[in-house]
């Protein structure tokens, strides 16, 4: 029962037409460059996967990653908190033209949704947005005398996801700041598909230092010497 | 009645079921016995309630590590790849519907899959511990036990007269004569001991069993 | 700034009666044996913190640790999963003969509802309990045709943990399967009270490891020999 | 109009209100300025969103982890102390109340106590990031602002025109004329630039400004 892909292009390869795809990272850092590039050259070989519902923190930056997954036309709608970035024009052009759907989730209500999502829990409350725009619609309740808005869980077909070092069963940790959504989104999709910087073998990381569980993982592909996307744009803009 | 399997031909049964690579969960007691009966070749990796994935066997009496232990509070041991985590993210694995099976006891399981199997009425002191998220959250919930109480009525019935572990939850019962799938709300009878007639099975069986176009002999080792 | 006490006693000097106490271990694993003997010491020399509430996974076991506070007659009320032991005699006795009170909450709900406190959540569903005793008098609710029962966070005044290495701001790790619900109690308690093994200067923890946060943690007292609840009842009954 | 604070002096005085001890989230942009103006022997945590606590200045250029970010996505080192969690752990901390300050900047603040500082309305691309979640997460909620906008309308209003961010979640209000807390949906005014009379302040603030006993002389060093 291995987990492991011999390439990126072997990883994504079950991605299709449509799917909710959840894509770890917050703006550059922990961004699955390879992983998303591999999709992305597989789209402009053969027009798929699109009409992708695409959810992360934010919503592209210059012409990588989840920018150029916009560029190239793969995105019908794009789930975030922050679709702003110092070069957000991937996103804000589509947008502005009606050409992407936009869903605006407070991020720690998108963070919440995605670990409600993985944990079971199909709502739940939050004091958050209430009284503003984005809770038009959601039903609230008051406990305790304080008003708080429903929220539902939020759960993907398949979450691509940037560690540092994974086992061959799965477990992985991530590199400083890198973490953040990651290991949430890594239990609320259907297929959890890993690019970790140094694959090791089981035992090879302490278990008091897992951060996600192996059972939230299904393929791993070793990519030993990752992007950076904020590098990478630095590069680009020089 | 005829012979009957034992609780370790019962465990062996329904550890030939777990897939290869499954993460399972196997309730305190009686289903820890499934363990032991893991076929040669198959990777199955253990999750315990208090927060520990793939553990392994217990280690030699007087080399207990007592912050090491399972759900029944027996101390473990850890395989390489092992993990540890907090109780929320351990039944998030469970309510999240991440284990592939959970196998637990029953004092009763019904024909719509309903369980009881945490309480045997007032009286007493009730625990319920993590049974009642574990059936809710594996994507298969099998059931090992006897086919009868130890007074010889059914354990499988139209419906529980004891307090409901979960609603429509068990989608298999291994018990002591029979291999049964609960399929649309009915006892579907997959294997029957060949000493037993449908008929002799049907006779300790508290609600229809559906006998499909085979049903299969059940045959266990001696273990 | 300091968040650090002289003393057991000192530590659980701030805790009265009434309160409600949550208190890290699931079985010996985890429990903080020298602050519960330090509350119980002054409850027998003042007669006070009584009337507690205690959140447990369990009840206590032969006559240490929290059967030791239910023998001292402190507690009020139990909230917690499963009230059995090897040797539940300090929990049944006083139960059967309605001195104390039982909340049984299933263990994952019990885990959530904690979690749930620390994180703000008012109120979550759970799949859990649905259609069982246990469910009598919640909220249900139906989503994508599935029933659901509305449960309440739980917090608590004080809680109690037991932790393997504490840095002076706080931050914590566990040993093994000790964690439990530890981390989630120090999230949902107004004061978080941790007895840890070894205590080291910032920087001694790895900013990777740390599994609590300091934010959660209020005082920390060395104890740098514990007692294992367990292996105290296996003294108990030789 | 006087002679009003700058942004450096309006987050010095901010700075200066929070305790030894205290955890902090500054907001993007103009709040991360509140930082530098740390009292001396005040120990201050600072928290970012994405998921660190206890974060220190910025690297020199150069030496930059982009691993190792803020909440605005600008490069930052770590403290002896600091810790990583993920996303749901780092709101638990805003949004179960953990934080003991927060300081946003503000399109409008209303008597009320409500805020709008994320959206100047349709037309352009909506962004919220964790403004909403802050709101309502920290145990003091301060907003740093000019007093008036770049039109010279109050800042300070009745009721919110914007989309707003929170309802009723301010605290204090830190402009560039003054300091106001605000306390049973009123405009408190606790310090005000001396050079300004009270009628000034008033004629550029869109709600009744209540005056206590005493109203402080708001004094900021050059910074």
């Amino acid at each position: 029962m291995s987990k492991i892909s011999p390439s990126v292009e072997d990883a994504v390869s079950g991605i299709q037409d449509g799917m909710v795809v959840m894509i770890g990272g917050f703006g550059g850092a922990g961004a699955p460059i390879e992983l998303i590039h591999a999709l992305i050259d597989r789209y402009k070989a053969t027009g798929s996967p699109g009409s992708l519902t695409v959810v992360n923190n934010n919503a592209g930056n210059g012409a990588v990653g989840i920018a150029a997954m916009i560029y190239a036309g793969m995105v019908a709608k794009m789930v975030c908190s922050f679709p702003r970035s110092s070069d957000p024009k991937a996103f804000t052009e589509k947008y502005l033209a009606g050409e992407i759907e936009l869903e605006l989730v407070p991020q720690g209500t998108l963070a919440e949704r995605i670990r409600a999502g993985g944990a079971g829990i199909p709502a739940f409350y939050t004091p958050t947005s209430y009284g503003t725009q984005v809770a038009e619609g959601k039903p609230v309740a008051e406990f305790e005398g304080r008003h708080y808005v429903q929220e539902r869980w939020l759960k993907a077909d398949v979450a691509l996801i940037k560690a540092e070092v994974a086992d061959s069963k799965g477990n992985l940790t991530y590199h400083k700041a890198a973490r953040n959504f990651s290991p949430l989104m890594a239990t609320a999709a259907k297929t959890t598909i890993v690019q970790a910087r140094q694959l090791v073998d089981p035992g090879g990381i302490d278990p008091e230092h897992v951060i996600t569980p192996g059972i939230f993982v299904d393929r791993i592909v070793e990519v030993s010497d990752p992007k950076q996307e904020e590098a990478l744009l630095r590069e680009e803009t020089k | 009645m005829t012979a009957k399997l034992t609780n370790a031909q019962i465990a062996w049964r329904a550890a030939q079921d777990i897939p290869d690579g499954a993460y399972v969960n196997l309730g305190i007691g009686f289903p820890e016995m499934v363990a032991k009966f893991k076929p040669d070749g198959r990777e199955v990796i253990y999750h315990t309630e208090n927060g520990i994935l793939d553990f392994g066997e217990a280690p030699p009496a007087g080399e207990e590590d007592w912050d090491l232990i399972n759900a029944g509070k027996k101390a473990v041991t850890l395989n390489p790849g092992a993990a540890f985590f907090h109780h929320a993210d351990s039944f998030a694995m469970v309510r999240g519907g991440h284990l592939d099976v959970a196998i637990l006891g029953a004092y009763e399981v019904a024909e719509t899959g309903d369980l009881a199997n945490w309480s045997t009425g007032p009286g007493s002191v009730p625990a319920v511990g993590g049974a009642m998220d574990l059936v809710h959250g594996a994507k298969r919930v099998a059931v090992i036990t006897d086919h009868v109480t130890k007074k010889g009525e059914p354990k499988l019935v139209k419906s529980c007269s004891l307090p409901l572990t979960g609603v429509g939850c068990v989608t298999t019962v291994y018990t002591s004569l029979a291999v049964i799938d609960i399929v649309d709300r009915r006892f579907l009878l997959r294997e029957k001991l060949p000493s037993m007639s449908v008929e002799e099975l049907q006779a300790v069986t508290g609600a229809e069993l559906v006998v499909g176009d085979t049903v299969a002999d059940l045959i266990v080792p001696e273990v």
